[in-house]
């Protein structure tokens, strides 16, 4: 070993630093996984091991110098049997098993944090409710629930974090969720894995996971000084969204407030949960959602609002509990020419924004 | 090295192709088929396949339909009352005449009647010309009005439904589910455009039997190139009687 | 030369074409005088109902299919069954994809 | 009789290959081009799919070598997207859709059943042309371009963003297409009404049964893909939107309708290769195959199911969870039939009597290859941990079991296997051994630490990847070149063959098919009498007592 070159040492020392067989376990649905997992890679050996030594010990024994002539069987109804009703209860334990996975994967919990992500050619913006903004990186607490709502602005995305054991496609025009709560502080790696054009192998990031504490230094530190659901409120007057979404009598529109996760009725008469999927529908196609007891008048915002914009309207309009805000809002359009209102407005409502550890709605 | 069990038990077959060999067989009997039957069977079973494998590539475009008229049932209907039911009535009925010629020309093949099947299947040609030319004409009208789907795409006869007679006292479409429309006619190009392929093929192919039919080619006791071009002719037909009521004919009242 | 057996059988008097025909006009007229009658969800089945008769018509008897091969005729049984699937999978998908919050 | 191989062939020093055969019949370029002869289609085949499967093989191995270092250093991202995009191009539609079926399978199923041709000699012809239209319309594509868009052509991506020939491959996948569907139809219609007197549906050979279940899937399922790559070429060339979430189509849509027919289209390569393997097997052992009726009803089973499991590619794409059980469910229940045929194919060694040429350590190979192949699409349809496996190294490792381990394993068994018939001609014996080990460990050098990257989390697709990845990686571009040695090495002793091969006559493995029945290489019209089936399939009691008629008649007109 003393001859070796050091240009090879040089190698060997890189790639065995941070080799690894198994990827880390960072997240609670982690180990859950990696037990199914395990016991597939356990039923596999198994059955593999048969095989191999089956054909291997006939292989042996019947040779033809040992075996010269062969006796004809035509099959055995028992064994047969044996090895379809095996497997087939095996796969079926691991169906069962994946399915109470997949499902908990993809049911985020009730009190679980809100971020938003939005894939584009070629990154990841995080979005915050407290405001801060991330690009290719993504902060997030130990210990907490955190569900990810996502969304692409052109092709198919996927976000992957293998650590969490965790993955789901961000498609155009609609929302999907994932959640997870990671257990072990540390960096571990974000993927895009939907092959989505040229720089797709650059869609990577890093998942950052800090401490309770740690989080809300960081989330102290990186804000931007306007919350997402400012931020949402002042597209809310700049669009004058209030004109009609307000609360005199003589409203032509619904009062949005207390809307996020109330069931509505729709003039279609059908009955929906107005959760982000819905608030965005509403947004960008509105005629096809209108609550009943309105005309559908509202005119669509597609192609006016980025996913972006439309992620700070929700978050806004998830945080308007009051008709009060409402009429915060208002008078705040009303007494700012349009455009100008930027900061103003942000400072007039500044008061009444939730703060970062108010964003997880009760 | 055939062995000699083979030999024996084959002995009716080998008399059989021996028989072949002589030309106790008519000639359109292929070399590898033992009997009319048995190439019969088999031709007319791969006509059948190949219009299974057609069902499902119609079919693909039905489902892609399906789902969409249902999400976007509005702007299916407003598309809808874009096509002149008119028209393609005439259409149907033109595409339906067309296969009951084709059917009267397979049968004067069958019965040897080589000038009926001629007429016959130059109506059929004519019939199917027709439809094209109708297809062409409103074609030539979406065109028109904008409404092939692309950059130049109008939405105007759906947000101001005055404008356009053929809208005229319908309720203007918010603008949302006016664009819509668009996939519509996406659907209404891409369906009746490759039902319009399909027929131009078959009046390809039925150009290619006329040619032959003249020098007697169907009408001496083998039919079955006729016999297979006019299922492909009536499974067109039937796609044409699907096409019609889901493109033109929703929410008439 | 005897007339081949399958050909002679498959020879079909063309009144029972002229019959189809004249149900395949009727049925046109039938389905667009059905659209103009406000059915409600029963429109399109009507529609859809019609044309599948109509199809019928044509596939049973100026495609011969009556007159065909058992395996012809559980070839067509066959893909019907393969597109039902086709068609009852996507729907799953996207009937089920609103059912619950996800 | 207790030598170590089966091999019978007849005294070099008097052994003359017949001088009447197909590829003697008739002489010249045209002849060539312009037969309807099913062995002649067939080889035209195996010339072309050769050249397609180098030709991918070379993108292959460019793919590797770029993967050699984390950084992006062989080409430009772009490059890289187009040789990824065009090696699952060319491998899938035209080396592994049409490998078995249109070589082996042209050139065996109408002998097998006992038939002069295939049902429709001449749209026998027209597919190979069609294949090659496609075939030279996807090279056209790659040379002017390429395509960029991955083999799976998804939407918007491939609608939208991208600049590249997507209309030109997607037509060239169309035009095979078709190639592929009358393939299928003519096995299909050649099957139902072809067979010899005697050769009932249980008397088949496996291989025709598995190529029966694949002309299915092929019928039924290809003009889906087609209807969806027609819609693709149409939204890009004319912009009409059906799949544009801009205006609101549905661009998973175009998913369940690529998947309907890309599902099912593993099931398309992989279960004519089963069927060489039951071949292979079987004649190996001398016995006839374990649970005949299994194995063939597992094939139909595979095709049958294999139509309804297409979305478990999608499973975190945002279909509805429901869909996801119901999906997963029906994978679980697919992957059963082919763990029963490979339960079926060890025990039919029980009690055989088993030599060892080259097709038969193929075929091990194939089953061990082929095993964790499919247990490890067991782990990708379970919805749970396809989350984590999905669209990672896992699965481009998974189906290279599945694909190179077990269809490309396959196919090379069945040209050994069936290069005597074809040739009239031996393979020589100890290299193409030596081959087929070597392809053996190369293969699982390649592509079993892929199984580990995927675990780890590494996407596919990637031209540059975390640094930690980087020794797995060494390993695998190791493994492709040695991969690659296996699979030059047949080419280059087949080749040899074909001049100094020994003379095989007719039977040199003591198989009892009815394509050994004849000479080889086999006459134009397959038989000089027509053949009757008084046996069972793999009957080899029936093949002694013939051969030894046969000495008897020999030693009577000798004496």
């Amino acid at each position: 070993m003393s001859h070796i070159s050091p240009v090879i040492w040089q190698f060997l020392v890189k790639w065995m630093t941070n080799f690894a067989l198994f990827p880390p376990e960072a997240s609670k649905i982690a180990p859950q996984m990696d037990a199914l997992y395990f016991f597939m890679v356990l039923v596999s050996l198994i059955g593999l091991t048969i095989v191999v030594l089956l054909v291997i010990s006939f292989s042996i024994l019947y040779n033809r110098k040992r075996h010269p002539v062969a006796v004809q069987i035509e099959g055995s109804t028992l064994l047969e049997a044996t090895w379809t009703i095996i497997p087939l209860g095996l796969f079926l334990v691991m169906f069962v098993w994946g399915a109470l996975i997949y499902f908990r994967v993809f049911t985020p919990p009730a009190n679980a944090m809100n971020i938003y992500v939005v894939g584009k050619q070629w990154m990841w913006k995080v979005e915050h409710p407290g405001g801060q903004h991330e690009i290719n990186a993504l902060h997030v607490p130990e210990g907490r629930a955190v569900q990810l709502t996502m969304i692409s602005q052109d092709v198919f995305h996927s976000l992957s974090i293998p650590a969490f054991r965790v993955k789901r496609e961000a498609i155009p025009g609609r929302y999907t969720t994932v959640w997870f709560e990671a257990t072990t502080p540390g960096t571990y790696h974000l993927f895009c894995t939907q092959y989505c054009g040229t720089n797709h192998s650059q869609m990577t990031g890093d998942v950052v996971v800090m401490t309770q504490e740690d989080y809300r230094k960081w989330l102290a530190s990186s804000t931007s000084g306007e919350s997402l659901a400012q931020n949402g409120e002042r597209l809310f007057a700049s669009l004058s969204c209030a004109a009609c979404h307000n609360t005199r009598p003589d409203a032509r529109g619904p009062s949005l407030a207390n809307v996020y996760g109330a069931k509505l009725t729709l003039s279609s008469g059908g009955a929906v949960i107005a959760d982000e999927a819905y608030l965005r529908e509403a947004i960008l196609n509105p005629s096809q959602h209108i609550t009943q007891g309105y005309a559908p008048i509202m005119p669509t915002y597609q192609g006016q609002i980025s996913e972006e914009g439309v992620i700070a309207l929700i978050e806004y309009i998830k945080h308007l509990d009051s008709d009060y805000r409402v009429e915060q809002t208002l008078t705040t359009t009303d007494m700012l020419p349009e455009g100008e209102g930027a900061t103003p407005a942000g400072k007039a409502s500044a008061g009444n924004a939730p703060a970062a550890k108010g964003m997880v709605k009760p | 090295m055939q062995d000699s069990a083979v030999v024996a038990q084959g002995a009716r077959n080998a008399a059989a192709m021996a028989d072949h060999a002589h030309g106790g067989h008519p000639t359109y009997l292929l070399h590898h088929f033992n009997s009319v039957e048995q190439q019969a069977d088999a031709s007319s079973f791969a006509m059948w396949l190949f219009l299974l494998t057609e069902v499902m590539f119609f079919g693909g475009m039905f489902v892609v339909y399906l789902i969409y008229r249902n999400w976007y049932y509005p702007a299916f209907v407003a598309g809808s009352r874009q096509l002149n039911v008119a028209l393609g009535g005439i259409n149907s009925a033109l595409l339906i005449t067309s296969s009951f010629t084709m059917t009267l020309a397979v049968w004067n093949a069958r019965m040897r009647r080589k000038g009926g099947m001629i007429l016959c299947l130059v109506l059929t040609f004519a019939l199917g010309a027709v439809f094209l030319g109708v297809k062409g004409a409103e074609y030539k009208e979406k065109f028109e009005k904008h409404h092939v789907p692309g950059e130049h795409y109008s939405l105007q006869s759906f947000l101001n439904p005055d404008s356009d007679p053929a809208a005229a006292g319908t309720r203007p479409l918010p603008l949302d589910e006016a664009r819509h429309t668009e996939l519509f006619f996406s659907l209404y190009f891409a369906m009746t455009g490759m039902h319009a392929l399909h027929m131009i093929i078959g009046m390809g192919l039925m150009a290619y039997i006329l040619f032959r039919a003249r020098g007697g080619a169907y009408t001496a006791g083998h039919t079955a190139f006729v016999e297979y071009f006019g299922m492909y002719w009536h499974f067109v037909d039937i796609v044409w009687i699907f096409l019609f009521p889901l493109l033109y004919l929703i929410n008439r009242h | 030369m005897s007339e081949p057996r399958e050909q002679a059988e498959h020879i079909v008097s063309p009144w029972i074409y002229a019959a189809v025909y004249l149900a395949l006009l009727a049925g046109v007229a039938a389905t667009i005088a059905a659209s103009r009658m406000n059915l409600g969800i029963l429109n399109p089945i009507l529609a859809l109902s019609i044309a599948f008769a109509q199809a019928a018509l044509v596939t049973v008897y100026s495609m011969h299919l009556k007159w065909s091969t058992k395996l012809n005729k559980l070839s067509v049984g066959a893909c019907a069954f393969i597109y039902c699937f086709l068609i009852a999978m996507v729907l799953l998908d996207y009937t089920s994809r609103a059912w619950g919050q996800w | 009789m207790s030598t170590s191989t089966i091999v019978r062939l007849p005294d070099q020093s008097t052994a003359r290959i017949p001088k009447d055969n197909f590829i003697t019949r008739e002489n010249g370029l045209l002849s060539w081009l312009l037969t309807r002869d099913h062995k002649r289609i067939g080889i035209l085949y195996l010339i072309s799919i050769t050249f397609f499967f180098f030709i991918g093989g070379a993108l292959a191995g460019l793919i590797r070598l770029e993967l050699l270092t984390p950084q992006t250093d062989l080409m430009a991202v772009d490059t890289y997207n187009k040789v990824f995009t065009m090696h699952g191009v060319i491998m899938i539609f035209f080396f592994l859709v049409p490998s078995v079926p249109a070589t082996l399978g042209n050139f065996f199923l109408p002998m097998m059943i006992g038939a002069k041709d295939l049902a429709l000699p001449r749209v026998n012809l027209l597919s190979w042309y069609l294949y090659m239209a496609g075939g030279i319309l996807a090279l056209y594509a790659m040379i002017t371009g390429g395509v960029d868009t991955g083999w799976t052509f998804t939407t918007p991506l491939s609608t939208h963003y991208v600049n590249t020939n997507v209309i030109t491959t997607g037509l060239a996948i169309f035009i095979a297409g078709f190639s592929s569907i009358f393939t299928g139809l003519n096995f299909i219609v050649t099957i139902h009404k072809m067979r010899a007197p005697g050769m009932t549906w249980f008397r088949l050979p496996l291989f025709v049964w598995a190529n029966y279940a694949a002309s299915i899937l092929m019928v039924l399922g290809t003009p889906v893909l087609a209807v969806a790559l027609v819609l693709v070429v149409l939204e890009r060339a004319f912009g009409i939107g059906v799949f544009d979430p801009a205006r609101g189509g549905d661009p998973l849509l175009f998913q369940h309708l690529f998947w309907f027919y890309s599902h099912p289209a593993v099931y398309i390569m992989i279960l004519p290769g089963m069927g060489v393997i039951s071949e292979v097997i079987s004649t190996f052992s001398r016995k006839r195959v374990f649970g005949y009726t299994a194995v063939a009803f597992s094939s139909v089973a595979i095709a049958v199911f294999g139509f309804f499991v297409w979305a478990h590619h999608m499973f975190i794409m945002g279909v509805s969870n429901y869909a996801v059980l119901v999906f997963s469910l029906l994978t679980m229940l697919v992957a059963v039939p082919s763990a029963i045929k490979i339960f079926n194919w060890t025990f039919t060694l029980y009690k055989g009597s088993i030599t060892f040429e080259t097709p038969i350590l193929y075929a091990f190979g194939f089953m061990g290859l082929f095993t964790i192949g499919g247990m490890t699409g067991v782990f990708l349809g379970t919805s749970g941990t396809d989350i984590h496996l999905t669209e990672t190294y896992f699965i481009v490792a998974h189906f290279h079991f599945v694909m190179v381990g077990g269809m490309l394993m396959a196919f090379l068994a069945g040209i050994h296997f069936w290069w005597p018939k074809m040739t009239g001609r031996m393979y020589p014996e100890k290299i193409s051994q030596f081959a087929a080990v070597v392809t053996f460990i190369g293969f699982n050098l390649t592509f079993f630490p892929q199984f580990i990257l995927g675990t780890l989390g590494m996407p596919r697709r990637y031209a540059s990847y975390p640094p930690e990845f980087q020794i797995l990686n060494v390993f695998s571009t190791a493994g492709a070149t040695i991969l690659g040695v296996g699979y030059l090495l047949p080419i280059l002793y087949l080749t040899w063959s074909l001049r100094y091969g020994a003379i095989a006559g007719d039977n040199p493995w003591q198989a009892t098919g009815l394509e050994w029945q004849s000479q080889s290489p086999p006459l134009t019209e397959n038989f000089t009498v027509m053949p009757v089936m008084d046996h069972e399939a793999y009957d080899y009691e029936w093949l002694e007592q013939q051969q030894e008629r046969e000495n008897q008649k020999e030693v009577a007109s000798a004496g």
